[in-house]
């Protein structure tokens, strides 16, 4: 039985809720989605850079980017291993990503046309989420709040990896500079969406502000990423595609334009750029695995026999 | 003493046509944690091919680097052993072919760790230690699919089959070479078949073909490999990264 | 009256991209009949393909010739549909899309040959005759395959699904455009309906992607394909052939 | 019952065979052997020229190298058909070809490296073909003959098509006229060798003669394509790897170097560059295409039935 005064004790006291803890279903449900959707998200990020690691330009970039896929990778067993906590398999996470019952964050739905996209995914989206999951670094669950603490680290080392791709390009040869202004155009709005829909129409978000797991709305998150990424934009000498983008000394922030959520809605429907090949690439490599996880297994139950025989 | 320019090119040009093959796994794993452990052997044969290609540059003396070495030669002049550069999308081949790349790498970069060139044994000292974890790996998965369900050990058996007609290529005479390819023989095939015999495989009858990597003769499968590897920074040229 | 570039290349790539796809075929088909068909049709596309780039470049005025337009435009230059870009390695699929494009191809150039442009409504007067032919064979192959075994059926009808996505994109307006893509749509769909129906299969009902491929906005698969197509000519600049 | 004296006397006035006219069985099992081998060597060809059509460096060289492999596949249908006037099926032979009961000819195990390949396979491998095969447009077996004068007719355009590129590349940059030289130097000696073992170590070759399959030695034939070859590579300017080449008054024919056969052993017997890539190649299309034959099969077979209930 889960009591409601202990859990909301914790919560007031701004302590950490542990998995042996307590907790309402709502809100191990609430955060079972969540981290499984953050973890798919790292594992679905590795194809869009990783379809440039056979054709980086350099073999200094090639291993940069080579080791910022491995990360991704590195932060899906981490964020899985949090959703493990909370009584749910990896392997059952995995099937709802590949049969569509569970979500990935439809940035990643958009395909890598050039080179520069890598630097801009890692400068805008990569910013975007750790605008994102700063504020769950102090999430009131404290194995997931733990795993982003180090997940945060490294993804601001693969932003500023980002940036400075788009800095060689921006001041590189005029096909470079056109291609990173490109790759921003292109790149701009979709990272603005990943905040999610505008505050009026988040219906789930109040429960999440009172249960610590979200900590800011999600027009707040979206104004300070954009107040951190115009000054960078500058600095790399590209524009971003909103001419409504100007400083409100007013507010002491950036004004910027009206997102067209239509596009995104197009793109969670399933018809984005990509979905098909992302979840097609996902499970025919799940699927080609099959006998290789079979083969591990009974390898291992074989020399427990042995073990146990001897 | 120093290494001849083309004798560091097969070191560096095995390393890195390996690195590009086993890169191609990054997100096509069996599992999330063979997707880390490839990308770091990929990882690791980048960065022995990234040094073999800067020193072989310095040798040559014309000023070329690393990424003018790699991206600006054609199949012709790669110096790789075929063994290493045709695609391998089935994940039993690829451990195969780690086994025999990582023991004779194991053995080599041993040998050369203490050869008459400073630098060369240097690197090699620094790589030895790579391969070994390298060798491990596939080891354990040598042993894993052999000895698992009955359809791996035939696909085990299927993969070590089909990449051992590559295998006398490695120890074929080279000119200039520090160490004597065929020096390596014994240890490598001794410590190939002891892990295949614990696999319950068999080590494979297979006649060699006939190879030629080092001599810039390849399969037909490097000019596509490198077709893609190139194309972007060939592309721009004289173009910083 | 003549066309604007843009227009010219989206036709000239669409055609260039299916052949470089379709010539993929040539030493894989079932039956070597089949060989011989697909590189026929291949054949035809990279003709037409050729006449439509020569004239895309008379248009610019800036001087590039076929092989210019060809080689040296990056895949964000690129005007084709996503239809055509995508790796199609199974008989099915590549039948489907066939369908598909020919049908399309076939209203297209009919409707071109009497446009305002008299190059391009020439060009089209001899196409049109050819993709009659791709659309005979496409609609043979579908009554075959949809009519044939449970097996072809199934696989004939997943091959339909596969490719019903990317068909919308082809009657989105375009700018600059001498014949209105949306007016070809009812006389595609009911030729594909018909025959669809005729092998015993059902039209697919899934929604289309977004596509873009006429603004440049293209698919992951693009890009390699460009990669193989230009390696050897990037690599030797203002070399002849 | 095959009557040796009509048909002897049909060999005797120069006649040609006929699938119906009696003949020995031994003369019937070589010329299935052969034109099979010959229709083999025609559909295993197209793929080391098939390996640059994807790559051709400009689009009429692409539309060129196409139609050539297309053409190669047509070289097989007729041979084909020919083979099966002997009374064999087009499928028993592709099946002997797959489970390596039949030969193809060895040159095709050699690897296209470079774009300059195709203008060296065209120039010298077809060069050689077209030595070899003139002969055989009078072979005794009419439908082999009739197939022959098709094939040669062809295979004559495409050795000056292929002496085009090499001409080009020989007369361009010296990256290009490096790879045309480089071609030749690696193509050269495999294409001496298809014109088979020396004559006193060809043991099957005067039974061919006297049946009227073959017409010259195979030192007699190679003679005449050095003799043919030696005046274009001049016109080439390209070398050809044999410094012991030179013209013999004496013999009004060009002196060439010692063949080392110990190779072209290696390469028969399975060890070659490609023979494993070819077969695999070849096998992997033949079982993909399996359910389209299906198919054909049996939609052929309903449409029958729909006629008949008709």
């Amino acid at each position: 039985m889960v009591t409601g005064t202990a859990f909301e004790e914790l919560l007031a006291e701004d302590g950490r809720v542990e998995p042996r803890d307590p907790m309402p279903e709502g809100y191990r449900r609430t955060l079972v989605r969540q981290i499984a959707q953050h973890a798919h998200s790292e594992i679905i990020g590795m194809q869009p850079e990783g379809n440039w690691i056979s054709r980086a330009p350099s073999l200094r970039r090639k291993a940069i980017l080579m080791a910022k896929v491995q990360d991704e990778a590195g932060h899906g067993l981490y964020l899985y291993a949090a959703a493990e906590t909370l009584g749910v398999d990896r392997s059952d996470l995995i099937d709802q990503l590949h049969t569509g019952r569970q979500k990935y964050s439809s940035i990643f739905n958009y395909p890598t046309l050039t080179w520069a996209d890598v630097g801009a995914i890692g400068w805008l989206v990569d910013g975007a989420a750790i605008v994102n999951q700063v504020p769950l670094c102090r999430c009131s669950y404290g194995p997931y709040a733990r795993a982003m603490v180090r997940v945060c680290k490294e993804e601001s080392f693969h932003q500023r990896q980002g940036f400075e791709i788009l800095h060689t390009l921006s001041h590189g040869t005029p096909a470079q500079h056109a291609m990173a202004q490109d790759a921003v155009d292109r790149y701009w709005w979709p990272s603005l969406m990943m905040f999610g829909p505008p505050d009026d129409d988040s219906p789930n978000s109040a429960q999440s502000m009172a249960w610590g797991i979200k900590r800011f709305s999600n027009d707040d998150l979206r104004q300070r990423f954009v107040d951190m990424t115009v000054p960078q934009s500058e600095a790399l000498g590209l524009t971003l595609p909103d001419p409504e983008i100007r400083w409100n000394e007013e507010r002491g922030h950036y004004d910027f334009g009206t997102i067209d959520f239509s596009e995104l809605q197009q793109v969670i429907a399933g018809n984005g750029p990509c979905n098909r090949d992302r979840i097609d690439h996902r499970v025919g490599a799940h699927e080609d695995g099959a006998w290789v996880r079979d083969a591990a297994t009974a390898y291992e139950a074989k020399r427990a026999d042995r073990v146990g025989a001897a | 003493m120093t290494a001849s320019v083309d004798y560091v090119l097969g070191l560096a040009d095995d390393a890195l046509v390996s690195a590009q093959r086993m890169s191609w796994w990054i997100s096509r794993a069996p599992e999330l944690e063979e997707d880390l452990a490839l990308a770091n052997i990929g990882l690791d044969q980048l960065g022995q091919a990234r040094t073999l290609l800067s020193y072989a540059g310095v040798v040559e003396g014309a000023g070329r680097t690393e990424d003018d070495l790699a991206y600006l030669r054609d199949d012709r002049d790669y110096r790789n052993v075929w063994l290493v550069e045709r695609p391998q999308t089935d994940f039993g081949v690829t451990m195969a072919r780690l086994l025999v790349l990582s023991t004779y790498q194991c053995e080599l970069y041993a040998a050369l760790a203490s050869c008459g060139d400073p630098t060369l044994s240097a690197i090699a000292g620094k790589a030895v230690k790579e391969v070994a974890y390298h060798r491990d790996h596939a080891r354990l998965w040598t042993l894993r699919l052999g000895d698992g369900t009955e359809l791996s050990h035939t696909r085990m058996q299927a993969a070590l089959d089909a990449e051992w007609p590559f295998v006398e290529e490695l120890f074929e005479p080279v000119d200039g070479a520090l160490v004597d390819p065929s020096s390596l023989r014994p240890a490598v095939l001794a410590g190939i078949s002891s892990v295949v015999a614990e696999a319950t495989l068999e080590l494979p009858t297979v006649a060699p073909v006939v190879g030629g990597g080092r001599r810039g003769l390849h399969t037909e499968h490097l000019g596509h490999l490198l077709a893609d590897m190139q194309h972007l920074h060939r592309s721009h040229p004289g173009a910083t990264w």
